[in-house]
């Protein structure tokens, strides 16, 4: 018998399969799969207030990939609270929330008004650029991404992941700041940064001009930094970028993740989650895994 | 309502002018709860390219569905070379349909007349609408004195799907930018030197055609519903690639609406066209 | 008339293609197309004394790019200058040698032998690891970047193309740094540090566990890089990265790029350069332009 | 030589024994320069896998060339998806080929006897082999006293190709892993349990056994040919992805040769077999 569950933080995931932040809707994905299939629904970046994100094209298709530059338009906490979250509530999956914010102020009133509600984890992403230091990522560099990581632990009841970004010269520098701060998890990777341009429209095809790289054409960078940094650290991990199929999240299983989230592939095909965890029975069937245990220790 | 994704036969796929398409899909999945403006996602063979092209429903029959695509880029390309009884994937039907109840419920019923508004592709749509507008018209018992039903189509230079249009319109009008046929000029230009009095606009086209409409309508007061084309990621609703600013009617609060999930039809009222 | 010449750092090339160092074997590719249609070759790295790389496997292929950890096989400068170089003499086309090397007086010594020799430039591979600080790629911080560019600079009597690796924090600062240490132009991107598991054998797929990811999938990052540093600094860049077709070629040089190689592209098609060159040519018949000056202006 | 990648025609492709599959290819620009132990490029349609497949040469006979491969992966899937008379994109010949004169120096010529030696998938080239072979024997007047060819054939569990070379080989030894047909036991154990006399080897297939032959092959003084395979990048010389260590015969100097473009056949003696 096959036993997916896995323990994240303290939290029982009953499979590792997670929604990428930015690529779920529960209402929208829900009209194909069924979201009690997954091990955590990861949301939307939420910010304090509402944001508007970027302008418009905000999409553009690369080879074996794609760029978005959304610019994290969400409701702001108090909608997303009020409006979203209630729909959330009847799903038998845990709830991981991913806060974005401009300060670390702003990350932290987004974190403390979660606190007051149900939801089972928040994973913080600091691709965000930080305005107090000229808009550069808070991910960017070890200092700053200690010290949010240490802001939001102070404040949160609820466990801590941190979203890292992979636009460093050295992720597992990165991770053992964050780590030592007091994270709880780390997910990794957001975007890698790209740029497109339309040569007979002689323009950036985004209106952000530069966007975020995503799907399988970045999933050797993400492999690489989850084996980096499941060499560094030891607190869970959360592994995406790129994960297409089943034997795509046991890839990221052997490198060291503990779960995994399927983001892009959501969006080639809307069904991913619920088809890769069943790709994902089918291999430990036909190779005799029992549990994911087996296959983060595979390689070791 | 449930959505998914699956492969479907081709009936038929032949060009219907230089470079646009007609393919004709089997697929009872589309037709059963087809309503027009609803688009489908078509995903593509090709690898390196991930994401779907969003194609409109331009009509269904029975069983199948028929899609009008002008080949763009490599996309289109491929969608192009396929040949009848080979398998496309498709989603089933996605986004909002035009609001034909608001159409009923804002013309008197009586000597009126309601206009579609296509420019380019944008007649692709329209096909489907139209009969489903006679077919209305019939239904409430409505005749050609009460209720006229005119289009405006637009075109680079060659006009398609004419003939199919005038099936269920009252009255067709056409132009063509570079005066191949027809009138010479955009679907504006076409529209104002018919001069024809016109109670409700239906249009789907270019988003600066759109735009002008929209001023027209706004400063006559008259009614209009748009078909928006944004580039999309997802095209149900999942990574909010796909938005158009608009305002809310009762509030006059700003929203970044998802064409996709709740478009791509809007009020041309609703949409914010400055940006 | 369609003129393609490029002046890089007072070489003038007869076209902007030119091959990435690494994937180009005069004699073997030499047996698929004409080399005197290429701009310029650049040859495979080359180090003070021979070196014998990494065992195999030494590529993996990933989507849409591939990995390689050939660890930087080369017979030595000495062969190189008395075997190979004889070869490439009768071509009409510019030559550009790659070099390599594990301290800075390693590369000093190849590029003072290359000194007496015919080539045109030199182009330094600065993705190599520094044994002296630890194995840190040069190329992975300023200082260092500035210091091996300066060294360089000061021995070489050809120009010198500074060869910067993708895999930092902000490319600009490194393209700043050897800019005012005295390169002559600059050549981006290197490869993505990237990593394939195995998930049957259950183990990474190349010897070297680690490699270089190249291919249209790093497009995108090269691009962004190559847009960035043409505004930060103004010497020549050689843009390179998963250019396969003429557009691509086209989308180097409107982000700023002077000239292009063609790497992995000559493996996915061994005429590659030739065929690039050639659709590049059509592009600018069919959208009007008569030089690269005027793609290389038509976003700006 | 100039070399090129084209299309050619697909005359026939059908599987010959579980995942293994035989394809048979219109292709003059191969047959013109055919040397067994050659190999070829496959470039594949799916666009997410970029790199070529190196295939060796199993026979060519007028304007075809049979290649005989095994269904390991999503590339050689592709390849078995394929019918007749649709396209493959090849390259032309690769690599360099066994080295008959050094066959024909080395043995006598009086009672001797060249073994070819297969295990999987290394069958295929030698089949070509064993015909030059046999066609060399008559052109030199050889007759089966002179010179026996026997081949050594090992598989999984379901031989190929035994009466193909059986038609050129004096006699065919052949084994299963899994003793589902034959001797039971890798090729290394049938070529000691028929304790033929062999004066040169020429061996084709997994490394370990390679390497036990070539380990074989040294203690005995026979001489030893293999063909090595390697993964590959480009297949043609200039990635220098493909090396093996080898031994100057000459200086003892190492080298990392290029299997595609060095090879992929060299002297058992020459490979440096421990790494
Ligand atoms: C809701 C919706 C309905 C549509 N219905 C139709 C239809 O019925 N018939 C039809 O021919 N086309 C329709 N389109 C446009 C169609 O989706 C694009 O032409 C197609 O995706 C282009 O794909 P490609 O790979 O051939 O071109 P690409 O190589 O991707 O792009 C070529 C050019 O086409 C334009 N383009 C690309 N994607 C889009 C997009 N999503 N929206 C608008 N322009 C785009 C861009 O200018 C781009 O430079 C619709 C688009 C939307 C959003
Ligand atoms: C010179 C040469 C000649 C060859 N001749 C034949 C032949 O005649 N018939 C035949 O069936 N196969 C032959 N091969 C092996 C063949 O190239 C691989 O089986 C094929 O590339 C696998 O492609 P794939 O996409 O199906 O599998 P992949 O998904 O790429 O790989 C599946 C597995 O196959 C193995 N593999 C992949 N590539 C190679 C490679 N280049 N060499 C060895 N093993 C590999 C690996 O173990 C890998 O895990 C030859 C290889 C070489 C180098
Ligand atoms: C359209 C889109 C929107 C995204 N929005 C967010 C976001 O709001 N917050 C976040 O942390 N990551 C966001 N991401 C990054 C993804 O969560 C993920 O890290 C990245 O796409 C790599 O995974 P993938 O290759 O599976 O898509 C977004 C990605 C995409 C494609
Ligand atoms: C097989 C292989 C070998 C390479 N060897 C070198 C090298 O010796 N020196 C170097 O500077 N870059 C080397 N590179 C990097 C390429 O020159 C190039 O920067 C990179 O592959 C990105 O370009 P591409 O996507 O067009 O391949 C190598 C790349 C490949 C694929
Ligand atoms: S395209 Fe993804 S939300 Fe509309
Ligand atoms: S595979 Fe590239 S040199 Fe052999």
């Amino acid at each position: 018998m096959i036993n997916l569950n896995v323990n994240i933080a303290g939290v029982l995931l009953k499979n590792p399969i997670t929604t990428a932040s930015g690529t779920f809707s529960a209402k929208d994905s829900g009209a194909f799969y069924d979201i009690n299939e997954l091990g955590a629904a990861i949301t939307k970046g939420v910010s304090n207030v509402p944001w508007d994100g970027n302008p418009t094209p905000r999409i553009a298709e690369t080879y074996g990939g794609m760029l978005n530059a959304i610019g994290l338009q969400n409701p702001g906490v108090d909608n997303f609270i009020n409006n979203e979250l209630p729909f959330l509530k009847q799903f038998d999956t845990k709830i991981i929330v991913n806060v974005v914010g401009k300060t670390i102020n702003e990350y932290c009133e987004v974190v403390e008004k979660l606190n007051d509600t149900f939801i089972d984890m928040i994973e913080v992403n600091i691709s965000c650029p930080n305005i107090k230091e000229g808009g550069i990522s808070f991910g960017a560099n070890s200092a700053m991404a200690s010290e949010i990581t240490k802001e939001i632990r102070r404040i949160s009841r609820k466990p801590i992941i941190m979203k890292l970004t992979p636009n460093v010269t050295d992720i597992t520098e990165i991770a053992k700041a964050v780590e030592a701060a007091g994270a709880d998890g780390i997910s990794l990777i957001n975007t890698l940064l790209g740029m497109k341009i339309d040569v007979h429209q002689k323009k950036p095809v985004l209106w952000n001009v530069m966007g975020g790289l995503s799907g399988p054409a970045i999933k050797p960078v993400a492999v690489r930094m989850v084996y980096q940094v499941r060499r560094a650290v030891s607190i869970p991990i959360i592994g995406l970028g790129g994960v297409m199929t089943g034997e795509d999240a046991v890839e990221f299983l052997m490198a060291g993740a503990d779960a995994v989230s399927i983001g892009t592939a959501a969006l080639v095909d809307p069904t991913a989650p619920v088809r890769i965890k069943k790709e994902l029975i089918e291999f430990m069937n036909q190779n005799g895994y029992e549990n994911l245990q087996q296959i983060r220790e595979a390689m070791l | 309502m449930k959505k998914e994704v699956f492969k479907a036969e081709i009936a038929e796929n032949k060009p219907i002018a230089d470079k646009i398409y007609q393919m004709v899909i089997k697929a009872p999945q589309i037709t059963d709860n087809y309503w027009p403006g609803q688009f489908i996602n078509v995903y593509l063979d090709d690898k390196s390219m991930l994401l779907p092209r969003p194609v409109s429903i331009s009509s269904v029959s029975e069983d199948t569905v028929t899609l009008i695509y002008k080949v763009v880029g490599k996309g289109t390309e491929e969608m192009a070379s396929k040949g009848p009884g080979e398998l496309v994937r498709l989603s089933t039907n996605l986004g909002n349909g035009f609001r034909l109840e608001d159409v009923f419920n804002e013309i008197k019923g009586t000597s009126s007349v309601v206009a579609l508004v296509g420019g380019g592709m944008g007649i692709a749509p329209l096909v489907g609408l139209a009969r489903l507008l006679a077919k209305e018209k019939k239904v409430r018992g409505l005749n050609d004195e009460d209720l006229k039903i005119v289009a405006f189509v637009g075109f680079q230079d060659e006009p398609v799907l004419l003939e199919t249009l005038e099936d269920s319109c009252n009255r067709v009008y056409f132009s063509t930018e570079s005066g191949a046929k027809g009138f010479k000029g955009n679907v504006i230009q076409l529209i104002k030197k018919t001069g024809i009095k016109v109670d409700y606009y239906i249009a789907c086209g270019p988003k600066p055609m759109l735009k002008t409409l929209a001023q027209i309508c706004k400063n006559t007061s008259i009614p209009l519903q748009v078909s928006l084309e944004e580039r999309m990621g997802c095209g149900y609703g999942a990574c909010v690639g796909c938005v158009s600013k608009t305002k809310e009617k009762e509030t006059s609060k700003f929203k970044m609406k998802k064409v996709c999930a709740d478009g791509p039809v809007f009020f041309g009222s609703e949409v914010v066209w400055d940006d």
